[in-house]
């Protein structure tokens, strides 16, 4: 029998109020819309802000700068960011400090707490979601290792200053800890969620210290976890905000006659997204609250991941559809929880992946 | 807890020596699923078995047959009956809404009538709250009941009667101010269901089975000690008996109200039942569909979780609770529908055939599964309800 | 690119009109309940009537006394049979026909013209669907086979004249011609289609000539053929009929003050319902085409079965739902439509079956 | 048929010949979704030489630019483009729509004005059937057409024009008759869009791409012989133009109006596409899909075969035509977002990224399939009109 237990902090409440109210005021749509046209795709302001509110360092421990508490903490604030569309690099950094954290590498988390940005490059061109198909290689020469290989879809890559990047060393998955700047390295991807900035990244000639090698395989399964954490909670905010999107749109459009919201082919279909919206959240607390623990989560981690991206893709896909031909155009906000929900949903393993993944742990091979 | 670690052993050991022999038939799978006498009796023993040795009503107060004993240890029996699936006892009106009422709001006399004979299933109780043109809209009740001298009587009709056939008493809600619309005007009554005038008759269900009943009342006369509380606050006390009911406010008498097929069971079925020559959990479609209703029902029962924390339930409060049957109901209607598929031509098969798998209970319990999806409200009144009162749709 | 043809000739034509008349007089509800208490579960007036129809030759060539037409002119009668839930044995007598034929055993085909009740038993107890999954053997003894094994879901087992067994022989597939009475060797079965009636029969001890034994492997593809036709024949009136009973009682029955058919919930499950009923139909003329022109209708076939059967299932669980609480009752039609398509369903392969087998011919191993 | 075996090589030939250079942007899939000059350009060279190949328009007559050659010619063409997987021709509203309706009832000097140059693609036409306020219920059109001496005078807006940045010419939906109501009223013009007071304005889409335009009339005044057919016919030729597009009545030039991925294109997709480390066509819960996507497709092939054999359509006649809509678009929609799934981490990627599975086209397509699930009657629509017009269940 699996656990059911939710635990929420005092702590947590209390990020949480403040996240909401932060996140609404900062990120009104008109404000995510603007972001999206810019370079980088988020405010350094705001931005600023983040770090100067201590959320950079929420997880890190206070003898390197941070507040010392957990996942559990930064998954809460991420759930707003999620529902006002936000698109700082906050979630990239606070997965690297998981699996620095992990891999017993310290050195950078003082920086990452005061607000440098991070990121981890863990995917190829293949598009598979397994962290240890990794082609890129780390080959001895001397006390240096010599990098060969492309990553992509790294997030931030263009402002990070500190990347993580999977390479394979003498066959074994590591993590190479890369410190900027990447220029000429780093080219820009086209992708589905137009908040978001996406870059590939060329490892190829790069030379890096041994000791900036991770080679703990709890680092890989930190860095997953806390991706997967992170993007169920960024999920999970995304629902409830799509679904306020499509309920204030159907309590006030009239078609013959009537609020369109009266009819039941609308109105059950948001009732449904509700349910799946009240399951996502469930599951997220719940694998926050055994990450927070440092429990194995890994089965309620794949849950929550297979709920929420689905529920969410499903409530985006609607919200369009529901707005009718306003739907159909750039300028309704349908499409950019949309985009959100897709990129979400093949971030870190679909929930088909997910679901295979459990079939085994659940059901046996 | 580990002050009750003694008693929580003693408590396994009991239901594992007096566990009832597997019978020669189906057992239902709940109360509102008791359709022949054999049923009936061997769920009745149970039940006074259980009362008898001390494990039944065990916080209810001593003198009316109750344990006087804290509620931890009632609990204590009520999930090591879950965990060993021991049948569950019937008398679930009178243990979970009557008797909890009854002790709440009843006088002394009645407690003393009424609660010791619940707990033995001596009396067994029915409820009459659905009638035949008003499915589940309690507050368009149409039965009357009409004050004359000291008693009252009762006209109308309610059906989808549970036990309606086995039942002495009737916890009934009827209308006693003429002409009165909706909540208001609507009384509650405990009636004994062998006053003439009252009939019931067995409804046939989709199963082949019985298991419910219509009950009619004609000119019914029955003394007015009977109404419960006031005149005209049957609503209030109905919403009273549904919190009972509900388990919000606790007061229930404990055992466990239903045996029924859940995901881990279908789990177990796909183990053990093969379709194209393999078991079915190795079937990569069938798993994928197991985990979703894995994650489904751990997804349910982790919202009845969060529920209890105000902090992550402050801007619906009322999305968990009002949209719990809709889920879970719909849930188990696919979950059963899915569970035939796992025993390929096998799934053919109905109850009582010497190759169906389990006596044919799978096949029986997606059929019974339309009892919630359509019982008191349907799924699609259910949607409305989420839609309307958590969203703030308009109406249709 | 699969073909896309239909043809329904005149003979068809009049057949579907004949067939169509004569079962809505013959069997209305009324009967088919009637019937459903009975021991043999139809109408020996009414299986004559058929048979002086000339219905039970319809594919036999002339000289067997048939009226040598094929299987596409048996699905036609098949269809209205299904939408008013008749019973009779013609469908299992028709399959044993096709197995007959196509293994060259032509001797009882005059007799099964004339009305002579034929069936097949072809699964065993581990209700598994391939049909060359036989643990019934039979053993050379002489001039003479010695058969074992028990045999199950035979449909109108009781009263078969003719059973088309299959067995193993050594070691491979192959279908026993048996003649009855068969006493004492079949024992009813309780199944989930309470107007048919289904029996295991008990073949150890039984003793037939060699001859008797059909080898040819084309008789397995050609009773597949047929069952999955008339299957999807049956599934597709079926449909039609538990249509038309959940429009006409949403167009009667008043909830909250209006018709409830006027819900969209409902309504639109309806047109959807609609959908997959015209889907079905076209699938199963086009593989009665192919089946009638002797073409591979492998793949035809298949998608036909899983189609209708999937669509069937779902119609059926919709009607009993959409009934609200007369649905949950026995007096409700809805429920003897559903109990028909599980038997459907379930029997020959369901759609997830048949997808898996359709996996392979379409896209490769 | 054979007579024509040799035609079909010669064309086959020349297509493999012709087919334009692979651009190097992205083709759009239909003339709906054209929202570059670049992609504009490109589809008008493309249709201009297949017309003076003499493959346009071969059946209408030689005096106005066609071949005046048989129709089934015209039909070997058609299909050879297809099998082939050439470029569409873009000018689909002069071709399948305007084209056949002057050549039906115009006279023969608009025959002479309109026909060569629709076939050349000199002209672009558009369609102003939708309003910004009314969706897709013509019967509400409420721009206005004023009479006034020999012109009329346009007030009003149209919206979802496709090529409306591109059209020389307008056919168009308007009232004639001042507060008339649903059908009467309405007049149906051809409108030259440099007319003064025409306005278009581009709509981006939820793609970022444009290829709509809305398009306002403020007092623009054209000759009143762009009428056509009488005032007050303007719903009936509208009908008559939506026959020609769904080709019942055949009429159209020819060429290929589109060249939409589909289920066939999604196969190959899965076999090129790796998820999990491996082809997904070797997933089998991806296979499954893949077929249910095929059995729907193939099902919705046959039911349009069967739609011609009166035999298998006589109770419901409606039932296929009505329907279409909504089987082919919903269908369409997810068909496309499945595909999404095929392709792992690399579905997240979107057009003009290197590394996406051929440009980003099947991210555009699952976005612009919403088109056919909301234009022309939303999917909500679409199932009122089966629910009420095939099966006859009450209105809402």
């Amino acid at each position: 029998m699996l656990s059911n237990r939710i635990s929420f902090s005092g702590e947590q409440g209390m990020l949480l109020e403040t996240a909401v109210g932060f996140c609404r005021e900062r990120s009104p749509v008109s404000a995510v819309r603007a972001l999206m046209g810019g370079a980088d795709g988020f405010d350094p302001a705001v931005w600023a802000e983040m770090a100067a509110l201590g959320w950079c360092g929420i997880a890190i421990p206070e003898r390197f700068g941070g507040s010392g508490l957990g996942l559990a903490e930064v998954a809460t604030v991420v759930e707003p960011m999620g529902r006002h569309l936000m698109a700082t690099p906050f979630v990239s950094g606070q997965i690297a400090v998981q699996a620095l954290l992990a891999g017993g590498h310290m050195a950078l988390l003082p920086r990452i707490a005061q607000g440098a940005i991070a990121t981890t490059a863990v995917f190829e061109r293949d598009g598979d979601w397994d962290l240890a198909a990794i082609e890129a290689t780390a080959t001895r020469h001397g006390d240096h290792l010599r990098l060969e290989g492309v990553k992509t879809l790294v997030e931030h890559g263009g402002v990070a200053e500190i990347v993580l990047a999977s390479v394979r060393l003498d066959g074994a998955p590591a993590l190479a800890v890369l410190e900027g700047p990447f220029a000429g390295r780093m080219r820009a991807e086209a992708v589905i969620d137009e908040t978001r900035r996406s870059f590939s990244l060329d490892l190829t000639g790069l030379e890096i210290p041994t000791a900036s090698l991770i080679t703990d395989p709890a680092a890989f399964i930190a860095l997953r976890d806390a991706a997967l954490l992170l993007s169920v909670a960024e999920a999970a905010g995304g629902i409830a905000g799509v679904l306020d999107v499509t309920v204030d749109y159907l309590n006030n459009r009239t078609a013959f006659g009537r609020k369109i919201g009266s009819y039941q082919s609308l109105k059950h279909a948001c009732a449904d997204i509700l349910v799946g919206l009240e399951r996502s959240r469930s599951h997220l607390y719940h694998a926050a609250t055994l990450c927070g623990a440092n429990e194995d989560a890994e089965v309620a981690l794949r849950m929550a991941k297979a709920e929420a991206s689905d529920v969410f893709a499903n409530a985006g896909d609607r919200a369009v559809q529901f707005h009718g031909g306003f739907g159909f155009t750039w300028d309704c906000d349908a499409q950019l929880y949309l985009r959100r929900a897709l990129w979400l949903q093949y971030s870190f393993g679909d929930a088909a992946h997910h679901r295979r993944k459990l079939a085994d742990l659940l059901l046996g091979d | 807890m580990s002050e009750f670690a003694e008693f929580r052993a003693e408590v396994a050991a009991w239901f594992r020596d007096n566990r009832p022999p597997e019978p020669d038939f189906l057992l239902p799978e709940s109360f509102m699923e008791v359709g022949t006498e054999q049923q009936f009796e061997y769920l009745r023993a149970w039940q006074r078995k259980i009362w008898e040795a001390g494990y039944l009503g065990m916080a209810w107060p001593k003198e009316y047959g109750g344990g006087g004993q804290p509620q931890a240890m009632q609990d204590i029996v009520n999930a090591e009956m879950a965990r060993q699936k021991v049948p569950f006892v019937p008398n679930t009106i009178g243990l979970n809404w009557a008797g909890p009422l009854i002790l709440a709001i009843g006088t002394p006399a009645e407690k003393q009538r009424y609660i010791k004979n619940i707990l033995s299933a001596e009396d067994i109780w029915c409820q009459g709250f659905s009638e035949p043109d008003n499915g589940s809209d309690l507050a368009a009740t149409t039965t009357r009941a009409t004050r004359d001298g000291d008693a009252y009587i009762l006209n109308g009709a309610k059906i989808w009667t549970s036990l309606g056939s086995y039942a002495k008493y009737m916890i009934l809600l009827a209308r006693t101010e003429p002409g009165s619309k909706r909540y208001a005007g609507l009384s509650y009554f405990l009636v004994p269901m062998h006053t003439p005038g009252i009939e019931t008759q067995p409804i046939r269900k989709l199963t082949g089975e019985y298991g419910f009943t219509q009950t009619f009342f004609r000119d019914a006369r029955i003394p007015d000690d009977c109404l419960m509380g006031k005149e005209g606050e049957g609503w209030k006390i109905a919403m009273m008996t549904l919190t009972f009911e509900r388990g919000a406010s606790g007061g229930q008498a404990g055992g466990i109200a239903r045996q029924a097929l859940n995901v881990h069971d279908t789990v177990d079925l796909a183990r053990l039942a093969r379709r194209d020559g393999r078991p079915a959990i190795q079937d990569p479609l069938m798993r994928d569909q197991l985990v979703r209703f894995l994650i489904e029902d751990q997804g349910d029962r982790l919202t009845a979780a969060r529920g209890a924390i105000p902090g992550l339930t402050s801007e619906r409060p009322h999305a968990i609770p009002l949209s719990q049957k809709l889920r879970t109901s719909e849930h188990r209607r696919r979950l059963l529908q899915f569970a035939l598929g796992l025993q390929g031509a096998n799934a053919a098969r109905w109850m009582g055939d010497a190759n169906a798998r389990e006596g044919g209970k799978w096949q029986r319990a997606y059929f019974n599964s339309f009892s919630s999806t359509i019982g008191g409200g349907t799924t699609q009144i259910q949607s409305n309800i989420v839609a309307e009162r958590v969203l703030g749709l308009p109406k249709d």
